[in-house]
């Protein structure tokens, strides 16, 4: 009953910060609700026994992309929004049925497949000893991989971003 | 090494620290309530009226000669003359003030009054803690709180007093020997009496020979 | 009593509906990359679900896919939005509809 | 076991024991939230009147002595001042996130006291990943500054709550790095095993604290430089810089929700203090095997005091930093130290295997070099770096 309640009430905050990050029309409460649905599916990961997944979900996606989305914003002046300035895309009705026409798919096979309704059949648990000893055997060139993935991305992000100097701008400091 | 500047400043705050406990010498701040620093002579809030003797009203040097008033440039003083008159400290009937009220929550302590009074009347004050409750009556004070001896002016402007002191002394010595050489003089005419004190001012730095019986008589009664 | 497996699957249904019909509405290419994050999530709780679910949770691959997927998200929303701060420095606008110089 | 070292968790098992068994955990779960609460909180109430007071010696002044004795009451006459003024928000502030964000701020900081052992049984929820949940639940701070400073639609704010985001950002990096050689040698992410794994003791009936190594000290030292700088404690207090941006993101609250604000940087004060009690000086472990017999709870006590004392101690002695400085000294500092410091603790494990008489100097002169010589040659490269003379862009 309780864990009803909790994954009730996990799903509702998820749905109605992404609904709210994509309707909303003033892009930093898109960003805050986003990074409330965030911190739901850290939630309900917790609730799934993924104590490591959601802590890192929540270090991951609130501590460092929630804030990157928001420096995005202010860095693009996104904000300030004029009166009757359009905020959909003209082909806004698309998306809606592609994104209609997705869910009625995914719903139907899920409801169609009779071995979906089951229960766990143990208490399952995921110590950091048992992660860390499969990372570092069984997933260890995945690991190795990711590691290389998020260095180049790092560089890469700081390539694309730095602003280059422009012949009429004063030297940088 | 690096760091070091920050442990040196981390050493320096340390002994402070332990100095403030053991060395009170250390601690310069004044508890104010409690103890207050000596007012420097120097300093100067909002004017009072000095008097003489032992009554306030009586001894009030004011005379109500209004320049005060007038020149005050916030105009916070505010005085009426009354009918009766009194006599100074050389005897000489004086108006006084019947109504001598400032307002020191307009007053702004420029010393004005002070400056331009030919009496030595109004002085400034010391006092700072003027600070009531009552917005509008509390802070106007009238002739009977304005007043002050001439004793706490001295105490407070030991320098400035002496001087008015000096000065007030000899003309009093000197209005006493125009009334001995008036009350010695058998009826002289009275034309040349009201002649007599302005040739009193010259004369007082080489005294002249009638008077000089006069003063030493004169001198001990106002020192006592 | 736990909550089937079928309500996580319907939540991480609606939430990748949700991200997709964003991704595809807004103009803004801070909220396309927003929805992307949101499918992006989705997959990941079918995931944990799924390792959640199964009859041998003691393998954790589910789990590592989603640990995986969450450090390549960040990873991406990095770039993403390097790119996009790239591209309003030369177009003066984040709105995706106009970035279309390659249009013939 | 001595009976004082037990005594709050035998008062917490008879407090629960008063109820029947199906609601016990849960009492015995609102017992250690209000225990942890009201603890902490009056730890607030006291560290303000104590911060003060000796600010105010070190700078040879008597501090608040007024309201009590020795001005003790302080922080109630601040509070009452605090709790009864008016609430005023901007007109053009979004007032929502305005309202939200102190709660932001406040509530996942309570949270991250849940993992912190404070005593021999005394934590209050064991999770295997401690120290993961206490930087998860740390970094929803950022979003809480930035939506003060959002919201509230002014110039000085915005600056504010970018420079303390750019700041925690920069930090966050040194100060998970720092605590990484504890999590290797320990073996865990569980605070209890990190606590337990330094509870022998060597000989002479020293502790094995984590800081009586050469790692575990440079670790321990980084990891206060990089927790001053999260919670935003002078040195490192641009982000409110109160010459430079009036009280940055603090600048439009005012009332309670300032109050809460306060609240909630003491409170990450105390947090990553207890945490670095907790992974560097051996939690509630004595120092000396003969000083067992004090209860663990008053260790950790006394440890926490220290490291809050030491803060306002620096906060007494050193001036701010200037922004450029501050990252600066966190990558091109902080960052390559902290790395250099795990290969350090690497090799303090494989030497732990060398039997000979002379291993145990030997290893610590060879750990002890390998941290100090690039703590030389990066400081002076910091330092070259920082002191080149300033170039003025438009002047020449």
């Amino acid at each position: 009953m309780l864990n009803e309640i909790a994954f009730l009430l996990c799903a509702s905050i998820i749905l109605a910060g992404a609904v709210g990050a994509m309707m909303l029309r003033n892009l930093v409460h898109c960003a805050l609700c986003a990074a409330g649905a965030f911190a739901g599916l850290a939630a309900i990961y917790l609730q799934l026994n993924a104590e490591f997944a959601g802590f890192a979900q929540l270090l991951v996606y609130v501590g460092a992309v929630a804030i990157l989305i928001v420096f995005t914003i202010l860095l693009t002046r996104s904000t300030e929004l004029q009166p009757g300035a359009v905020h959909h895309s003209s082909s806004w009705w698309m998306g809606l049925l592609v994104g209609g026409l997705v869910l009625a798919c995914l719903v139907g096979s899920i409801m169609s497949s009779p071995s979906l309704v089951r229960l766990p059949s143990q208490p399952a648990s995921a110590p950091v000893k048992g992660i860390g000893e499969q990372l570092m055997s069984q997933y260890i060139m995945p690991l190795e991989t990711i590691g290389l993935l998020l260095t180049s991305a790092l560089l890469g992000a700081v390539v694309i971003a730095v602003r280059e100097p422009e012949k009429s701008d004063p030297p940088a400091r | 090494m690096h760091g070091v500047g920050i442990i040196k400043g981390m050493i320096e705050t340390a002994r402070n620290f332990a100095g403030s406990y053991t060395d009170p010498e250390r601690l310069i701040t004044v508890q104010y309530p409690e103890e207050k620093l000596p007012p420097v002579e120097n300093a100067r809030t909002i004017p009072f009226l000095v008097y003489d003797g032992v009554d306030a009203m009586a001894g009030l040097r004011c005379t109500a000669c209004m320049i005060c008033e007038k020149e005050c440039p916030p105009q916070c003083i505010y005085i009426v003359k009354d009918q009766v008159k009194k006599p100074d400290f050389v005897g000489k009937l004086q108006v006084q003030p019947k109504v001598f009220d400032i307002d020191i929550s307009v007053c702004m302590s420029c010393g004005i009054c002070v400056e331009v009074c030919p009496f030595d009347a109004i002085k400034m004050d010391q006092v700072f803690e003027l600070s009531t409750n009552d917005r509008f009556g509390g802070l106007l004070v009238d002739k009977t709180q304005l007043a002050k001896p001439n004793e706490y002016f001295v105490k407070l402007h030991k320098t400035e007093a002496s001087e008015i002191d000096a000065r007030r002394e000899e003309e009093k010595q000197k209005a006493e020997a125009a009334a001995a050489a008036k009350a010695a003089a058998p009826k002289p005419t009275p034309a040349p009496a009201p002649a007599k004190p302005p040739a009193q001012a010259p004369a007082a730095a080489t005294p002249p020979t009638p008077q000089t019986p006069a003063q030493p008589t004169a001198a001990p009664a106002p020192a006592k | 009593m736990t909550t089937p497996l079928a309500n996580y699957l319907i939540l991480a249904a609606l939430l990748f509906a949700v991200g997709l019909a964003g991704a595809l509405m807004r103009r803004n290419a801070v909220l396309v990359l927003i929805g992307l994050e949101l499918m992006f999530n989705a997959a990941n709780l079918n995931f944990i679900a799924f390792w959640r679910f199964n009859p041998h949770p003691e393998r954790l691959t589910g789990l590592m896919f989603a640990l995986f997927s969450i450090a390549i998200g960040a990873a991406e929303a990095a770039i993403g939005l390097a790119l996009i701060i790239a591209i309003y420095r030369h177009r003066r606008t984040a709105q995706v509809d106009q970035f279309n110089s390659l249009k013939g | 076991m001595n009976g004082l070292d037990q005594v709050f968790v035998r008062l917490c098992h008879w407090f629960a024991g008063l109820f029947p068994a199906s609601v016990q955990p849960l009492i015995a779960c609102i017992v250690a939230i209000t225990a942890i609460m009201v603890v902490f909180a009056s730890c607030f109430a006291l560290t303000t009147i104590v911060e003060r007071k000796v600010l105010g010696r070190m700078q040879n002044r008597f501090g608040p002595n007024r309201v009590g004795p020795w001005g003790l009451l302080q922080p109630l006459a601040d509070g009452l001042k605090m709790l009864t003024k008016e609430d005023i928000v901007p007109y053009s502030a979004d007032k929502t996130v305005h309202f939200l964000a102190p709660l932001a701020l406040t509530v996942p900081i309570w949270l991250a006291f849940a993992v912190l052992p404070f005593g021999r049984n005394m934590t209050a929820v064991n999770f295997n990943s401690g120290v993961l949940f206490f930087f998860a639940v740390g970094s929803a701070s950022e979003l809480a500054v930035f939506m003060a400073g959002w919201s509230s639609q002014n110039k000085y704010s915005l600056i504010g709550a970018m420079r303390a985001i750019a700041q925690m950002i920069s930090y966050e990096v040194p100060l998970v790095l720092s605590t990484v050689p504890v999590l290797m040698l320990a073996g865990s992410l569980s605070l209890n095993d990190i606590v337990a794994a330094q509870g022998t003791y060597t000989i002479g009936g020293l502790a094995r604290w984590n800081v009586f190594t050469p790692w575990g000290l440079a670790g321990l030292l980084l990891f206060l430089i990089a927790a001053t700088a999260e919670s935003n404690r002078s040195p490192f207090d641009l982000p409110e810089g109160e010459s430079e941006i009036i009280a940055g993101f603090l600048t439009e609250y005012s009332g309670f929700k300032y109050a809460l604000f306060f609240l909630g940087e003491y409170l990450g004060l105390f947090a990553i203090t207890g945490l670095a009690v907790t992974l560097f000086l051996g939690g509630w472990h004595a120092p000396f095997q003969w000083l067992e017999w004090v209860p663990s709870w008053l260790w950790f006590a006394a440890k926490f005091g220290a490291l809050i004392f030491l803060f306002i101690w620096v906060r007494a002695t050193l001036p701010r930093l200037r922004l450029d400085q501050l990252l600066n000294f966190s990558w091109r500092f902080m960052v390559p130290l902290c790395l250099i410091n795990l290969l350090v603790a690497v090799a303090w494990y494989w030497s732990g295997a060398w039997k000979s008489v002379v291993a145990m100097p030997v290893r610590w002169l060879l750990c002890a070099a390998l941290i100090a010589l690039p703590y030389h040659w990066l400081g002076r490269a910091l330092r070259s770096a920082s002191q080149s003379p300033r170039k003025y862009i438009y002047a020449e």
